[in-house]
C-alpha cells in the first residue's frame, strides 16, 4: 500500500483506530479529519481526507474483521473518488472527480453547519435545565358548569331509547285487519242482487262501513276487489252480469245471464 | 422611577432565594432555603427584603405551611379572573325522562316508568326540576290521586320551541305503531 | 384607584401584567395581556417597565415563543440545580438531530440521515417527541409519502426564542463564509 507518503504519520490513524467507535458513522470521521487540517472547512483538501479515511478504515480492518457496511461503502466511493482526483483518464473523469470532490465538501460543511448549530441550541441557557419557569402555577379560570347543553335531537333520541325499550318488553300483538272478504261481499252481492233490475255501479254494493273515500284507501280496495271476484264467481253461475264500458272506467253488474243481445 | 436596579445591584442571597421560591413547586421549607444561603447570611433579613422589595407589586411572598411562597396579590384576583363555562348535559335517564314527560303531559309517574320500562329514579326527577324543566301539574282524578308532571316555559326557551306544537309529532317519530298509548299531544 | 392595595403601590396596569405573567408556567400570549391592559394603557411600556424592574433580580422577564414570561436568571443555575429537580440533557445524537430539524424543517427522516451521515436512532427520535421538541408536520407529496417533522411551539420556549427567525443563520455558524468548494490540486 502506497498509504505511508501520502497519509500523515500513521500515529494520528492508530489514535482514530482506538475511537473508531466513538465516531457517528463515516461523515463524522471525515469531519473530524477536515478539522485536523487547521483550515477553513472551504479550504480543506479533499484528496487528504480521502487518503486518511482509507488509511483508517483499512488499518481498523487488520485490528477488526467485522466493519459496518457504512463505513466500507464510504471506503469504496472515496476510492472511486481518489482515482478520478489522482488519475483520471480523460476530461469526462477529472470532471466527475471533481463535482464528486465539491459534493464531498459540501455535506461536510452541511454537517459542521448542523454541529455548530446543535452547539449553539446546547449553549442557550434551556427552561428546566439552566433557566426555571414558574413552579407552581396560578389559573385563574374559573368553569361555570350552571348551564345546560341539550337539544332537541337528544330529546327526540332520549325518546325513541324510551320507546323502544319498554316496546322491547311488550308482547308482539299483531293489528287486526278487519278486510271485506270475498265471502262476505258474496253473501252482500247475493243479498242485494234480488233488489235490482238494471245496470248497477259495483262500487254500490260495497259495504255500508266503508261509507266514503275517508276511510283508509286500502281497505275501500280491498272491498272493492273482493266484491269484484264475487261478482266474477256469481256471472260465471250465470246470476249476474258484468261490464265496462272503457278501460278503467266503473264496472257495473246487473241480475240474470250474460247480456249477448246488448249490441244488435 | 426610583427601584430600577441597575444590573446585578442586589445581594446574590436575595436574587438567589427569589429564584429558589419562584421555581418551586410546592412551598420551600426554611430548612431548604437556610441551606442555600451563603456562610453568615441571615435568612430572616434577606426574606424580609424580597417581601420589601414585592411590596405593593403584581405577586407577594407568602409564608404557607412551613415554607415560603409567592402568590399574585389578592386585591387583583377580580381583575385576573376569567369564567369559562362548561354546560352541563343532563343524564341519559333524566333526558329520557324529560321526553317522555313532554310528549304525554300531563302524565304520572307510573305511566312514565310504564313507558321507559325501567322506575324513575328520583336523581332523574331531582336533575329535571332543578332546571327548572318540569314541574307539578296537579293530580289525576283516578285512586292515589297520583301527581301529574308536565314540561315548563322554561323548557320551550331551553330547546328553543315556540310552543309543544313544534315537537317533531310521535307519529312522526315512531316508524312502527307505537301501541296503547294515550293521545297525541 | 385601589383602596386595597398598600399605599406604596405600583401602577395598576403594571401590577396586574406581573402576576399574570408570573402566575403562569407557560409564556402568557401579548393578546391575552392586551385584553388585560386597561383602556388606554399601552402593553410595550407597560412589559418595558416591568423588564427594568426585574433586571438584576432573581427572576427575569424574556419573550418566548408566543409570548412573555418570567424564568430564573441564567447566572443563578449551578445553585437552583441543587434544589430544582432537573430532566436529562439531551444526547449528543438528539440535539444534532433536532437542530437539523429545526434549521431544515420541514424535513424527512432520510434528509436528517443524509445530513447527519448516520441512520436516526429510535431514542433519538423517541427524547425529541417525549420533550414534546418535535412533531409530526404532514407528509411529502413524493414517492412513499415519507412523514415530515418540525418543531414545535414548545422548542422555542425551551431555548428561549421568540421565533425560528432567532436561529443564527447557517452562513454564521460556519466560520468563514461557505465559498465555492476549491477542487483539489
Amino acid at each position: 500500500m502506497p498509504d505511508s507518503d501520502a497519509a500523515p504519520s500513521p500515529e494520528p490513524v492508530e489514535a482514530f483506530i482506538v475511537r473508531f467507535e466513538g465516531f457517528e458513522g463515516p461523515l463524522d470521521l471525515l469531519l473530524e479529519l477536515a478539522r485536523g487540517q487547521k483550515v477553513d472547512l472551504a479550504n480543506v483538501s479533499i484528496l487528504a481526507l480521502v487518503e486518511q479515511y482509507l488509511a483508517i478504515v483499512e488499518g481498523a480492518r487488520r485490528v477488526r474483521l467485522e466493519l459496518a457496511a457504512d463505513w466500507l461503502v464510504m471506503a469504496a466511493w472515496l476510492a472511486w473518488l481518489k482515482s478520478r482526483l489522482l488519475l483520471p483518464e480523460d476530461e469526462t473523469a477529472a470532471e466527475e472527480g471533481e463535482i464528486a470532490a465539491d459534493v464531498l465538501a459540501a455535506r461536510l460543511q452541511a454537517l459542521e453547519a448542523i454541529r455548530e448549530g446543535a452547539a449553539w441550541l446546547g449553549a442557550r441557557p434551556q427552561l428546566g435545565q439552566d433557566v426555571f419557569p414558574r413552579g407552581a402555577p396560578e389559573d385563574f379560570t374559573e368553569i361555570d358548569r350552571s348551564r345546560l347543553h341539550v337539544d332537541l335531537t337528544s330529546l327526540l333520541t332520549a325518546y325513541l331509547a324510551a320507546r323502544r325499550r319498554s316496546g322491547a318488553k311488550r308482547q308482539y300483538r299483531p293489528k287486526p285487519m278487519n278486510f271485506w272478504s270475498v265471502q262476505q261481499a258474496l253473501e252482500r252481492l247475493t243479498r242485494l242482487l234480488g233488489a235490482t233490475r238494471d245496470w248497477t255501479d259495483l262500487a254500490g254494493f260495497l259495504p255500508p262501513e266503508l261509507p266514503d273515500s275517508s276511510e283508509p284507501p286500502l281497505a275501500r280496495r280491498a272491498a272493492l276487489s273482493s266484491t269484484l271476484l264475487a261478482g266474477l264467481e256469481l256471472a260465471r253461475d250465470g246470476q249476474l252480469a258484468l261490464r265496462q264500458e272503457q278501460p278503467f272506467g266503473p264496472i257495473q253488474i246487473r241480475p240474470g245471464p250474460e247480456p249477448e243481445p246488448d249490441h244488435e | 422611577m426610583n427601584d430600577t436596579a441597575p444590573p446585578s445591584s442586589r445581594p446574590h442571597a436575595e436574587r438567589l432565594i427569589e429564584a429558589v421560591i419562584f421555581a418551586s413547586r410546592e412551598p420551600v421549607p426554611m430548612r431548604t432555603l437556610a441551606t442555600l444561603l451563603p456562610e453568615g447570611e441571615d435568612l430572616d433579613s434577606v426574606l424580609a427584603a424580597l417581601r420589601a422589595r414585592h411590596e405593593g407589586g403584581g405577586i407577594e411572598l407568602v409564608e404557607a405551611g412551613q415554607g415560603m411562597m409567592f402568590r399574585t396579590a389578592p386585591d387583583l384576583a377580580p381583575a385576573l379572573r376569567r369564567v369559562v363555562e362548561i354546560p352541563r348535559r343532563l343524564a341519559r335517564a333524566a333526558m329520557e325522562t324529560l321526553a317522555v314527560i313532554a310528549y304525554h303531559q300531563p302524565v304520572t309517574r307510573a305511566e312514565i316508568e310504564e313507558i321507559r320500562g325501567v322506575s324513575l329514579s328520583q336523581s332523574a326527577l331531582d336533575a329535571l326540576l332543578e332546571a327548572d324543566l318540569v314541574t307539578p301539574a296537579g293530580h289525576r282524578e283516578a285512586p292515589g290521586r297520583p301527581a301529574l308532571w308536565a314540561t315548563t316555559p322554561q323548557f320551550l326557551v331551553q330547546f328553543g320551541l315556540k310552543s309543544l306544537r313544534d315537537l317533531p309529532k310521535r307519529s312522526d317519530l315512531l316508524v312502527e305503531p307505537a301501541g296503547p298509548a294515550p293521545a297525541d299531544p
